[in-house]
């Protein structure tokens, strides 16, 4: 892959674009901080908005002047209080104004803002705050304020916790605790005496300086702490933003958690960058509402809430009139035919764009205001695979939905689909910036000026990531396609070999299993065998309702899995999973030869599932050894006893006669169009 | 002094009138709620039928050539009325159990208006003269002796409508369905549980209310024609619901008659004085007067508020 | 379905509070008003204005004061004729007394005067409820019918008993009197149903209109958290009595130019007004509306309908009307018993879920 | 007026209180007192007499004998909605909300005697009224909020599940910033969730807004763990006053109700 110069900036215009429908505010040498982008929003674009939060019934909203004075006055407030250049701040709770505001103030006084995920329990909270030496902390409420009283005594450097909400707080008379308008008044008091410390401190600060530490969730070990420094997060956001074309009049909803990477890119980053106005759900239960609302015109989520409202959709056409559900149908139908190509500009019939117009109007376009993507110009997703049949139903309607491909250590942006570059099955070429090589063992790696400064205090996993020459190991594992897209197949270290030879990438596998709404969970297994074998765990809720309407009586989840039907249609499933991978050169070995459906769901409770709901691959394969001993061996049916734990803590026993089918298996396909 | 005897004993005799069509309004209102608005229509619907039913000339007489005795039409128009009820509850009530007040209110105008233009359409618009052989005139003896003039055929209606509250109170005191009448007009929930069937019961009250209508439609008929200002005589009937309460038969009775007697007085010792024809709203207003000291009504009960 | 809400947010509670929030509602009632304004004029006719639009109008007007009265306060009032009459007579004594005086101002004194009488009948509110007070409001309704009819000074002693309305110009148009232009009877009209439409909403969504849906909605409850029955009932009175007195006003002067009490103010005008106010909705101030244009049009249609289309004799067709306009409003209590617009807000839930049935 | 005022001093006193209704005696010589800031309970068997002795206090009723004297002035009856107008608001056993407004609306109508502009600007709805009622707004927002019940603030109540119902019916009560709350059995009928949920909202109000609180409840647990001081009535006598751990030992009141209710 060709490695992108960083040549994109050369061309810019010196000094402030104007104010409206620009894209970018000053170049990157004059504005390296966040703290200096805020002012110069404030001045550019002082009386458009800033942020929005639901509150009180009405959208709350600053400007970026409103907004320049609340984080400056808490930047004073918080320098009052004792913070000094280099401490560290800890961010705990929701995604609040005040909490948005709390990093950039830090970020003010030179201070590093260290957001924590707010659902985190105490003890991880101490590692955090332990590890990162966090002096402060500011918290969204009492519940958090509670957590680190909990915790307090085990991490002697932290001094002073910062509440947003005073709910409840009246009775807290510890010294240490404080409201935020309080400090905020301190430092409205302190600039009153001060006017010039504000223009002092901002100017110290400079684009190689620390911006931010986020602590990573790690699969393994304790969690590490990401160090971005400024320069990587506002060229990365700059020339993103350049690349979709943001500007200061897209809308964007905040609400994934504040301590992951990619809100402190879209909501901080790209915001303060281009200048438009992040909006803050009233609360996580209202957050489909909310952005019904406000229609964002730049959404990002992950694919499992695509698909969750995929499914809500389907579920409530169910229930309309047989008339509405056949204009449904035949307009869906019709959208998967041309409403991609309709979406990409390409050239389509004139009647079936006629066609697409009708449906655009009776169905497609109130589905996306239901949705809130009626303004959606640009959505992304990211994370995990997403299943084609969801990406496509959303180009279909009209929704600009692409994927990317990131990491925190990146600063998000490893890879990123433009407009017109759109494919369900890869993550698109390299972001602006962005070089990226595939390594011997299939490991991608990049080098981009988004790439991290350093885990904190920690050099040894610093250098296992990082080369001395700026390449930064995935830790996944993918190949380029013919159009120069970026696939990734699995983690690197969970992609095996066939003993054919053949590459074998369990998770790339299962994902296309469980693209199919019937399979809510399957598990691969393959390396060092001869062939590929899975578990299937069949959607309780989406086969049950299918089972019903064909009315076909189940006692619960192990009768209607053993069903003669629900196999037939497992098999379909298999079977063009086994087509697809057939088709593809790199991975036709690791077609499907034999599976099962498994008797019980896999249950985090069972420890089979981590509690984010991800398998845990080990511990599955050594629990049900003796069925992949019966996948392998040559019976068709095998009967096995498991102990499991019901939701009240009790424990039982399962058993049931396991059926183990073969699939079919197609022909390699040859590399022809390949070269 | 003569003269004010012969007032309000003529005022008496237009109180029992009055009372007759309170009556139904009671009987409906008491059991189901309802405030039936189309109770003086009904009363001109039973006159017309029986007027068709008996007379030469009339709508049986037209199209099948032979007219009823008097006793067999009034067979007939009991008939008729049963029939009537029950297919106001079959089409009407049934649809809107459970509505607010006002609304089954609004039905019953409703009803007014149906059953006023079908009427019209059925029977014709012209006035007709009633007779079913009740003897017209003065009472003889008391206009020789006394110099009284007091019409005889006020004197059977005074008599019709003691001998109906009579009955009624015998119906509703001591049957099965009158008892569970006045069940489901204390709770519906209870008089369902014991197996009675809202339905029936409402067929039956507006099947006894229709009767009511009938006799006073027969009164009102002999005594000034069957015409299309029969259906307002209910308005007189209103206030006679407001000062006797809207749920008590002797309410309505003994609110007839006051209201009866205070009109006539007033039509005669007022009405002079501020150019005439006061009968129409002297009685609201009296009604009213009483009201602001006694909102309840003359036999209603006292109501505690709670909350 | 023609709803697209994604994207107007509110942000100040005056946005969230407007009467319509919804940006395509407010783009449908700029485009309803302006054909009113811009196209009815320009091709309305004397069959038109007399027979639709004013009746409509008129009626519309005197349909929200009700509804302020019984579906905002919950007083039942059979006396709306009467109260019309009041407004009628007083405008047509006013007339007479001060040719001068601006037509404007003389409707909207009469529309104080006739708020002032329907104070005095509403005080028995203050004791009494439901049936028992729609019951006593009928005395108004025979007293003041009785009142005009009887006392000479009301008519000026005119030789008919009639009133007629004397000829009254404003900016250089005729607006009362058989010469008047048709577009300009409407737009006058027109004037006042949308300024007090837009008041009568305006009051209704506000404190006092709060007040009124509390009594209305339980009268114990709303006194103890400290709303004062005698204003809020009386308040009610005079406000709904200040609409019908001013429809009474113009049905008089504009629509009718001359009127005999018992024949135009009758309780049959009374029924009829509340009839609109329930088959249009209690309680929404739309309801008047839609209620007023179903009862303008639908005599209108059947009679066509018989005489026109089935040559029915027009005596015939006369009962045949009324027995359907028993029917209709029969069949529309049971099928909605809230009123056209229930059934409008409904069909509106439905378009803005669309294609979702619920 | 409520700055004035401190902890503990006496907010409420009735005297000698007696009702009786054609001849039957509700409530026979009720006296006690409610000191400022204390959440004070009045516990008793069905028919004790607990709502008629609420609805004394907020002029519902009017007793016979007896005075009521509340932040200094005495008297004997008022109307209830003077009593609203001088800071007293409640809550009813059977709930009495309005059933065809908005939750928005309901909670709106209890600041109704805060409101002060009239008509005209009302129904122009500009200037002085627009202003006026957004400040209100606002202040039912923070309501809506404190009682979490955004998700239901445009509801009508009347598709309200009982439990929420409640809560409304709580908040508007508080929209009038009362400095005496009565609640009537604020916890009947609801199951234990909802009962935790609407103790901790009473203890708020009680705490944040430091709201004097005169509740009758049933639920012996709640009364023993919320109030500060109870009064007992029994047949429309007073029975025992005291702590809860007074009256809980007092032999009267185990033998006329605790021990009834623990069959």
């Amino acid at each position: 892959m060709g490695p992108a110069k960083n040549d994109h900036n050369a061309g810019r215009k010196q000094g402030p674009m104007p104010a409206n429908g620009s894209n970018g505010t000053g170049n990157a040498g004059q504005f390296d901080t966040f703290p200096k982008l805020l002012i110069e929003n404030a001045r550019v674009r002082g009386s458009r908005p800033a942020m929005r939060e639901k509150g009180l019934g009405i959208w709350q909203s600053w400007t970026w002047s409103d907004m320049k004075d609340e984080i400056l006055a808490l930047a004073c407030g918080l320098k009052e209080l004792g913070l000094k250049e280099g401490d560290k701040l800890a961010i705990v709770g929701d995604n609040r104004p005040r909490l948005y505001w709390s990093m950039v103030a830090a970020q003010t006084i030179g201070a590093i803002p260290v957001p924590v995920y707010q659902d985190a329990v105490a003890e991880e909270m101490q590692f955090v705050l332990e590890h990162a030496e966090a002096r402060f902390a500011i918290v969204e409420d009492q519940e958090q304020v509670d957590k680190l009283l909990e915790v307090k005594d085990r991490c002697p450097v932290l001094e002073q916790i910062i509440y947003d909400d005073p709910r409840g707080m009246r009775h807290y008379e510890q010294s240490f605790v404080s409201d935020f308008a309080k400090i905020q008044e301190t430092g409205r008091a302190y600039i009153e005496t001060n006017p010039s410390f504000v223009e002092e401190t901002v100017a110290k600060g400079k684009g190689s300086d620390i911006a931010i530490m986020l602590y990573t969730s790690g699969t393994t070990g304790r969690p590490k702490g990401v160090m971005l420094s400024f320069d990587n997060l506002i060229i990365t956001a700059r020339s993103t933003c350049e690349l979709d074309n943001l500007t200061d009049h897209d809308e964007i909803l905040a609400y994934l958690p504040m301590a992951w990477v990619g809100d402190n890119v879209f909501s901080i980053g790209q915001a303060y960058v281009a200048g438009f106005c992040v909006n803050i759900p009233e609360s996580g239960a209202t957050v489909l509402n909310d952005i019904k609302e406000i229609g964002p015109t730049y959404f990002f989520a992950p694919p499992r809430i695509f698909e969750n409202l995929l499914t809500t959709v389907m579920i409530r056409m169910e229930d309309a009139s047989a008339f509405k559900r056949k204009l449904f149908n035949m307009f869906m139908e019709h959208a998967k035919r041309v409403g991609v190509n309709i979406l990409e500009n390409r050239s389509v019939g004139i009647f079936d764009r006629l066609l697409y117009t009708l449906g655009d109007w009776a169905v497609f376009g109130p589905l996306r205001n239901v949705l809130g993507f009626s303004k959606v110009r640009l959505g992304y997703t990211a994370g995990e695979a997403i299943g084609p049949e969801i990406f496509e139903f959303y180009r279909s309607i009209g929704v600009n939905l692409k994927q990317l491909y990131g990491q925190t250590e990146a600063s998000v942006f490893v890879t990123m689909q433009p407009d017109g570059q759109i494919k369900p099955d890869t993550v698109g070429p390299p972001a602006p910036g962005v070089e990226i090589k595939i390594a011997d063992n299939g490991e991608v790696l990049y080098r981009s000026p988004g790439v991290f400064v350093a885990y904190y205090k920690n050099d040894e996993a610093t250098k296992e990531t990082k080369t001395d020459d700026g390449w930064v190991h995935t830790g996944d594992a993918g190949f380029f396609d013919d159009a120069g897209h970026l696939k990734i197949i699995d983690r690197a270290k969970d992609v095996g070999k066939l003993t054919s030879g053949g590459m074998f990438a369990p998770k790339y596998i299962e994902n296309k299993l469980k693209f199919f709404p019937q399979i809510k969970e399957a598990v691969a297994f393959g390396h060092e065998r001869d062939f590929v074998t899975a578990f299937i765990n069949i959607d309780l809720e989406a086969v049950g309702n299918w089972a019903e309407r064909n009315h076909l009586a189940y006692s619960g989840y192990a009768d209607l899995a053993g069903q003669e039907k629900v196999y037939a249609m497992i098999q379909e499933c298999v079977e063009q999973v086994n087509a697809d991978l057939s088709a593809d050169p790199h991975l036709s070995d690791s077609q499907i030869k034999r599976y099962l459906i498994l008797h019980k769901e896999l249950d985090p409770d069972d420890g089979e599932l981590t509690r984010t709901r991800k398998v845990r691959r080990n511990f599955v394969a050594e629990r049900y050894a003796e069925l992949i001993e019966a996948l392998y061996g040559n019976v068709s049916e095998h009967h096995v006893e498991t102990e499991v734990t019901f939701e009240d803590g009790k424990k039982g026993v399962i058993a049931a006669d396991l059926k183990i089918r073969d699939a079919k298996i197609y022909p390699k396909q040859e590399l022809k169009k390949a070269g | 002094m003569l003269f004010l005897a012969e007032t309000v004993i003529s005022g008496l005799m237009a109180g029992v009138m009055y009372a007759l069509v309170a009556l139904g309004f009671v009987l409906i209102f008491k059991a189901s709620g309802i405030f039936n608005f189309a109770q003086g229509v009904m009363c001109l619907f039973a006159a017309l039928a029986l007027f068709d039913f008996i007379s030469p000339g009339g709508f049986m007489d037209r199209w099948f050539g032979f007219y009823l005795p008097i006793w067999l039409g009034v067979i007939a128009t009991m008939g008729v009325m049963i029939i009537l009820a029950w297919m106001i509850e079959r089409f009407v009530l049934r649809f809107l159990v459970n509505q607010d007040a006002i609304i089954l209110f609004m039905a019953t105008i409703g009803l007014a208006y149906f059953l006023e233009g079908a009427g019209d359409i059925m029977f014709g618009s012209d006035v007709k003269p009633l007779d079913i052989g009740i003897p017209q005139g003065a009472v003889d003896f008391l206009l020789d002796d006394y110099g009284l003039y007091i019409e005889k055929l006020e004197i059977v209606a005074a008599v019709t409508a003691t001998v109906l509250v009579i009955v009624l109170a015998i119906f509703f005191q001591k049957t099965r369905v009158g008892r569970a009448l006045r069940a489901v007009a204390d709770d519906h929930q209870a008089a369902l549980s014991v197996g009675i069937s809202l339905h029936s019961i409402w067929v039956v009250v507006w099947s006894v209310a229709g009767i009511v209508a009938l006799v006073a439609g027969i009164m009102w008929g002999s005594k000034s024609g069957v015409q299309f200002s029969l259906s307002l005589i209910a308005l007189k009937a209103l206030p006679v619901l407001i000062l006797g309460g809207f749920t008590s038969v002797p309410g309505a009775i003994i609110g007839g008659l006051i209201i009866g007697v205070g009109e006539k007085l007033a039509e005669v010792y007022v009405g002079p004085f501020v150019g005439g024809a006061i009968e129409n709203w002297f009685a609201y207003v009296l009604a009213l007067v009483f009201l602001v000291f006694r909102p309840q009504g003359l036999f209603g009960e006292k109501i505690i508020e709670r909350v | 379905m023609f709803y697209r809400e994604s994207g107007q947010f509110k942000t100040s509670y005056q946005t969230d509070q407007a009467i319509f929030p919804i940006a395509q509602d407010r783009w449908f009632v700029y485009a309803i008003l302006a054909i009113a304004v811009f196209v009815v004029p320009f091709y309305i006719d004397d069959y038109w204005a007399n027979a639709i639009f004013l009746p409509f109008l008129i009626y519309a007007l005197a349909a929200m004061g009700l509804n302020i009265l019984t579906g905002y306060c919950g007083q039942l009032s059979l006396g709306t004729g009467g109260f019309m009459a009041v407004g009628a007579y007083a405008t047509y004594k006013l007339m007479t007394m001060f040719p001068e005086m601006n037509f404007i101002l003389i409707i909207l004194l009469s529309g104080g005067i006739t708020a002032m009488v329907g104070i005095l009948f509403g005080i028995p509110s203050l004791r009494i409820k439901g049936f028992y007070l729609a019951v006593a409001t009928l005395a108004a309704q025979f007293f003041l019918v009785w009142l005009f009819n009887k006392v000479g000074w009301f008519y000026n002693y005119s030789a008919s008993g009639q009133i007629s309305a004397t000829r009254m110009v404003m900016f250089g148009f005729q607006i009362t009197g058989p010469e008047a232009a048709p577009a300009v009877k409407y737009l006058f009209c027109l004037g006042f149903v949308l300024v007090f439409g837009l008041i009568a909403k305006n009051i209704a969504r506000g404190r006092i209109g709060r007040a009124w849906m509390a009594i209305r909605d339980m009268d114990i409850a709303a006194e103890i958290i400290g709303i004062k029955p005698l204003d809020a009932k009386l308040g009610a009175f005079a406000v709904s009595s200040f609409y019908i007195g001013m429809s009474g006003s113009l049905y008089f002067a504009v629509w009718l130019g001359a009127a005999e009490v018992g024949e135009a103010f009758g309780i049959s005008q009374s029924f009829l007004i509340l009839f609109i106010v329930i088959i249009g909705g209690l309680g929404t101030v739309l309801g008047s509306f839609l209620g007023a244009a179903f009862m303008v049009l639908m005599p209108i249609l059947l009679k066509n309908f018989m005489v026109d289309g089935l040559s029915i004799m027009a005596v015939t067709a006369k009962h045949v009307e009324i027995m359907l306009m028993g029917t209709m409003i029969i069949i529309f209590l049971i099928v909605e018993p809230h009123g056209f617009a229930r059934l409008w807000q409904i069909t509106k839930e439905k378009l803005r879920l669309w294609p979702f049935p619920h | 007026m409520a700055q004035e005022r401190k902890i503990g001093d006496v907010i409420l006193r009735v005297d000698d209180i007696s009702l009786s209704f054609g001849g039957v005696k509700a409530l026979s010589n009720i006296s006690f007192d409610v000191k400022e800031h204390e959440v004070r309970a009045i516990i008793g068997p069905n028919g004790a007499g607990k709502s008629s002795m609420l609805n004394v206090i907020n002029g519902f009723y009017h007793p016979q004998e007896g005075t009521i004297t509340y932040l200094g002035n005495t008297r004997r009856q008022m109307k209830p909605h003077e009593a609203a107008r001088q800071g007293i608001a409640r809550t009813f056993q059977n709930i009495a909300l309005f059933k065809g407004m908005s939750t928005l609306d309901n909670i709106m109508t209890g600041r109704n005697t805060m409101m002060k502009k009239g008509l005209f600007w009302q129904a122009l709805n500009l200037g002085p009224a627009r202003k006026e009622e957004m400040e209100h707004r606002q202040a039912v927002e923070r309501i809506i909020e404190f009682l979490e019940i955004e998700h239901i603030r445009k509801t009508p109540v009347g598709r309200l599940p009982y439990g929420l119902q409640k809560r409304v019916e709580l908040g508007r009560a508080l929209a009038a910033e009362p400095s005496l709350l009565l609640l009537d059995e604020p916890m009947a009928g609801m199951n234990i969730e909802e009962k935790e949920d609407m103790c901790r909202f009473v203890l708020d109000v009680n705490d944040e807004f430091g709201t004097t609180i005169v509740l009758i409840e049933h639920d012996m647990g709640v009364v023993m763990d919320i109030s500060d001081r109870v009064v007992v009535l029994d047949y429309g006598c007073k029975l025992a006053d005291g702590t809860p751990d007074e009256v809980r030992s007092n032999k009267e009141v185990i033998d006329a109700y605790l021990g009834v209710s623990h069959d």
